[in-house]
């Protein structure tokens, strides 16, 4: 098992990697070294019970890499934290930190790294994760990402309404995508 | 509901002749014109010729700075001077040799007239009244029939002989219309039109509001103003689909510009955002800059949704050059062309009103003296458009 | 000029690959086989749509700007409304308002067509007063009209209703995208409506805005479809009027209020008369 | 019809009962804005063809003070034109 190596194709220059984590147990540790800025950390750790769809992640990756490499602004302090931020709808910082990045109790967890200083080595990145996170690594793909959803907290995060069909993961992906696509403008 | 005679016949020309004059009277706004045109029959070597300008002259009643032109003094100055242009005309026109046949050029006769055409609307209804009359009494002093034109018609027509254009989007910009259209199974087909006040109208209402004179325009003064305007201040920008509206903008404005003249004022509404006081010339560059912007959006879209790449602009604001500028950069980047036409088409004449009804005359369209009555409201696509095909 | 700006959209889209569909005054539409984010199918479809408002030269900069976003930003929105609403209209993919950039899946999918396109196809394939003509038209037309209730019942207007603009495509099968998509035919008996081109959308709970919705779809179905506008339009509205009832307690009084104002613009026309 | 208690005569004798005529057909078309407030009737006189008659019923002596006045403007234009523009004049 290891990471994903992921490439936008505007975006030869700047790959991510994607890995994903189940039964993780030392979620607070790695909540206190990201609030330590542990330079270790520098991963973006998503609450897997957020992520809709492959879809729904890389939409709100793509727009954290975009908007860095098209030069614009970024809201948070460096690129791990804007994707996480970029998982919200919401324009509130720290609201969005705590609802898609990780909490003590988090036992699935999406992780992301796309800085570009970084050799972006999937090995290197799956190894230097093994160390950091424990849990069992899972392959990257759509069916895994579908497996740890969490519909009432996606229904509660994204505020879609209850009339709305959940059972349709197709739809509901269009939904959330939207929704990260048109936080903040 | 314009009633017209139509006969099925098409007039000829006077005997001898292989060309028609008609003289036509406008004076739908502010502007009293009077103009004589000459429109030969088409013949090998000339399959299309061109309409000859006789005269074309005009008095505009002019009102002191912060003032409007209101109707019933409108209607005064008309009747003032309706029968001094109409000698004038008749004085300064000339009738080439080689239509009379003659040995000289010679002064116009009245016989040489083939019909009085007069502006029928829209427009304000007491100076249409008042020109209407001397259009009847000379109509039945000279014998000549009544042809009723509409003022959009009028317009439209005169760019189309002046510049050639073929097939346009009209857009057509003054102090009481604001319209933007297209010719389709004759008709002039209204595209796109203001849902309240005319560009025209909007200019010269903050050009009082600045108290700037009316001479020789509102609509021109602004245009100096905003020359030397020097920052972009934000308005209202409101087109809705093909039709913008206006009236918002206008309380905008006005609203920033009594804030700049009120001196006890300490309102952030008077400055820019990067902290420099706004002036009066940034608030003329800055209106130019939005009202222009949605005249020309509607025009592009116009010419997208009916699949043409000429664009003539008619009415008083047509004059105004960084209109046309703009309106250009947009026509070149369609790979375009755009026509236009200088003050003396572009500003309410009396010559397009004699291009126009002699137009309607050649297909046998006149109207009734009991029928002459003007109309404050009349739609340019109510006008049936016989001279055109298809 | 076209070539320039395509440039332009190139440059934004670096390695995407764009074939130019549309240019309107406002926007040119592209496709492209290439999603900006998502892994590419193995095949070329479905694809994906491109819509770039560039920047307009003639105006101030500032202005220029301030409309390209908002502009680009609301039709966003507005998709995304639709979205919750569960209403067939494309989907936001991604959108950049500072560049003019929205993204949105091809929501007629590989085997959908105008309902232009697909009229007149019909009308060639069958025979005029045929049962066949009559079930597949009459099904369809009911299904548009109903399709443009619901999203007036949710008080948003498209604005620019025309044939083009409304695409036929065959029903979903579900969710599940293995199911092989029916094959092109227009005589599919399971076939819906999808709009498209929110680009005049806008919210509005006005009955005259509504009415003027349909007014505009009914002189394009005259002008594109002639020989048979009457009962299309007939059709139409019926469609349109049994969903607007079905629309809760409200749906029976808001219909009579969009009916009567439909009557009056069809008598002025979209124009009101005007002062000279 | 609401009652139209104030009246007046205007008599205007023109030069010939042609012009007399031009001005009847010139000034007729044209209707009174509000008709139930002020009533018009423009005639040849009877007794001489080239007098022209202008009566006028009005609602109030203000209503019938406007309506005289524009109809005494007009006839200054008419008489003008009959005066400046007659086809003697230029040919």
């Amino acid at each position: 098992m290891s990471s994903l190596e992921y490439v936008f194709p505007q975006y030869p220059q700047a790959p991510v990697s994607i890995s994903l984590f189940e039964n993780v147990t030392n979620s607070s540790e790695l909540r206190e070294g990201l609030l330590a800025g542990n330079q270790c950390y520098n991963y973006a750790f998503i609450d897997a019970a957020n992520v809709v769809s492959q879809e729904h992640l890389l939409a709100a990756i793509y727009r954290a890499v975009s908007a860095r490499e098209e030069g614009e602004k970024m809201r948070t302090k460096n690129i791990s934290s804007e994707i996480v931020f970029c998982m919200s709808p919401s324009n509130n910082i720290m609201d969005a930190l705590k609802r898609f990045g990780i909490s003590d109790t988090t036992t699935s967890v999406v992780v992301v790294k796309a800085d570009p200083t970084h050799k972006a080595n999937t090995d290197l990145v799956t190894n230097e994760l093994h160390s950091l996170v424990r849990g069992d690594m899972l392959s990257v793909n759509g069916k895994n990402l579908q497996r740890f959803t969490d519909l009432n907290m996606v229904k509660k995060n994204y505020k879609v309404p209850g009339t709305f069909n959940f059972e349709d993961r197709d739809k509901l992906s269009s939904v959330v995508v939207g929704s990260v696509c048109l936080r903040g403008w | 509901m314009i009633c017209y005679d139509i006969s099925d016949k098409f007039p000829a020309p006077q005997e001898g002749r292989n060309y028609f004059v008609a003289i036509g009277l406008e004076g739908s706004a502010n502007k009293l014109g009077v103009g004589i045109m000459l429109q030969q029959l088409p013949t090998k070597h000339t399959p299309v010729p061109r309409a000859q300008v006789l005269c074309n002259i005009r008095d505009t009643y002019i009102t002191p700075p912060g003032e409007g032109f209101l109707p019933r003094d409108t209607a005064r100055h008309h009747r003032n001077w309706v029968v001094r242009l109409i000698k004038r005309s008749l004085e300064e026109s000339v009738l080439p040799a080689k239509m009379s046949g003659e040995v000289e050029n010679r002064p116009i006769r009245v016989n040489d007239i083939d019909c009085i055409c007069f502006t029928q609307g829209p427009g304000m209804g007491a100076p249409l009244q008042s020109v209407v009359l001397a259009a009847r009494a000379i109509s039945l002093m000279w014998k000549k029939p009544l042809v009723g034109v509409n003022h959009c018609i009028g317009h439209i027509e005169m760019g189309r002989e002046i510049t050639g254009a073929l097939n346009p989007v009209v857009l057509y910009v003054s102090g009481g219309n604001t319209q933007v259209i297209a010719y389709s199974h004759q008709r002039y087909r209204i595209f796109g039109e203001t849902l309240d006040i005319a560009v025209g109208n909007c200019l010269d209402r903050f050009a009082r509001t600045l108290k700037i004179p009316n001479y020789p325009s509102p609509g021109y003064n602004i245009e100096q103003l905003a020359k030397n305007g020097k920052n972009f201040v934000e308005l209202p920008y409101t087109v809705k689909g093909m039709d913008l509206s206006m009236s918002g903008i206008l309380a905008y404005v006005d609203n920033l510009a009594n804030e700049i003249f009120n001196e006890k004022s300490n309102s952030k509404l008077k400055y820019t955002t990067t902290g420099q006081k706004i002036t009066p010339e940034d608030l003329c560059y800055s209106l130019q800059e939005t009202i222009f912007a949605m005249l020309v959006e509607i025009t592009e879209r116009a010419m997208a949704h009916v699949n043409t790449n000429q664009v003539l602009i008619v009415g008083g604001v047509g004059c105004n050059e960084r209109l046309q500028e703009m309106m250009k950069t947009m026509v070149v980047d369609r790979q375009g062309e755009i026509f236009a036409t200088d003050e003396s088409f572009c500003i309410d004449n009396g010559i397009m009103i004699a291009q126009a009804g002699l137009l309607s005359y050649r297909e046998g369209i006149t109207t009734n003296i009991k029928s002459s009555v003007c109309t404050q409201r009349f739609r340019t696509d109510e006008v049936f458009i016989k001279w055109r095909t298809n | 000029m076209a070539e320039n700006i395509i440039k332009q959209a190139h440059a934004y889209t670096a390695n995407i690959p764009l074939a130019l569909i549309s240019q309107g005054a406002e926007a040119l539409v592209f496709t492209s086989p290439v999603h900006p984010y998502l892994p590419s199918p193995p095949t070329c479809a479905p694809d994906y749509i491109l819509k770039y408002r560039p920047p307009k030269p003639y105006r101030h900069p500032v202005l220029d700007a301030q409309l390209t976003k908002h502009r680009t930003l609301s039709e966003a929105r507005l998709l995304h409304k639709l979205a919750l609403l569960d209403i067939p209209a494309p989907r936001v993919i991604h959108v950049n308002p500072k560049h003019g950039l929205l993204w949105m899946n091809n929501v007629a999918g590989p085997h959908g067509f105008s309902v232009k396109q697909w009229v007149w196809d019909i009308e060639l394939a069958t025979a005029p007063n045929s049962a066949l003509r009559e079930s597949v038209m009459k099904a369809n037309m009911l299904q548009i009209g109903a399709l443009i209730a619901k999203l007036h019942l949710n008080d948003i207007v498209h604005g620019d209703l025309t044939t083009s603009n409304i695409m036929i495509r065959p029903k979903m099968a579900a969710a599940d995208a293995s199911v092989p998509v029916p094959p092109h035919n227009i005589l599919n008996p399971n076939l819906e409506p999808v709009l498209i081109d929110f680009g005049l959308g806008s919210h509005s709970a006005l009955a005259e805005d509504k009415a003027v919705d349909i007014y505009v779809l009914e002189r394009a179905v005259e002008s594109t479809h002639p020989v048979n506008s009457e009962t299309y339009k007939t059709w139409l509205l019926d469609g349109y009027v049994q969903e607007y009832e079905r629309g809760g307690k409200g749906g029976k009084i808001r219909i009579k209020e969009v009916l009567r104002k439909l009557d009056e613009v069809r008598q002025r026309g979209r124009k009101r008369s005007m002062v000279g | 019809m609401a009652s139209l208690p104030y009246t007046l005569k205007l008599v205007i004798p023109f030069e010939t009962s042609h012009h007399a005529d031009i001005a009847l057909q010139t000034l007729s078309p044209d209707p009174e804005l509000k008709p139930d407030q002020l009533a018009r009737a423009i005639t040849i006189s009877e007794s001489s063809p080239s007098e022209l008659v202008v009566e006028f019923l009005a609602v109030s002596d203000r209503v019938l003070r406007v309506g005289v006045n524009s109809m005494m403007d007009n006839l200054g234009l008419v008489a003008e034109c009959l005066d400046e523009l007659d086809i003697a004049n230029f040919n």
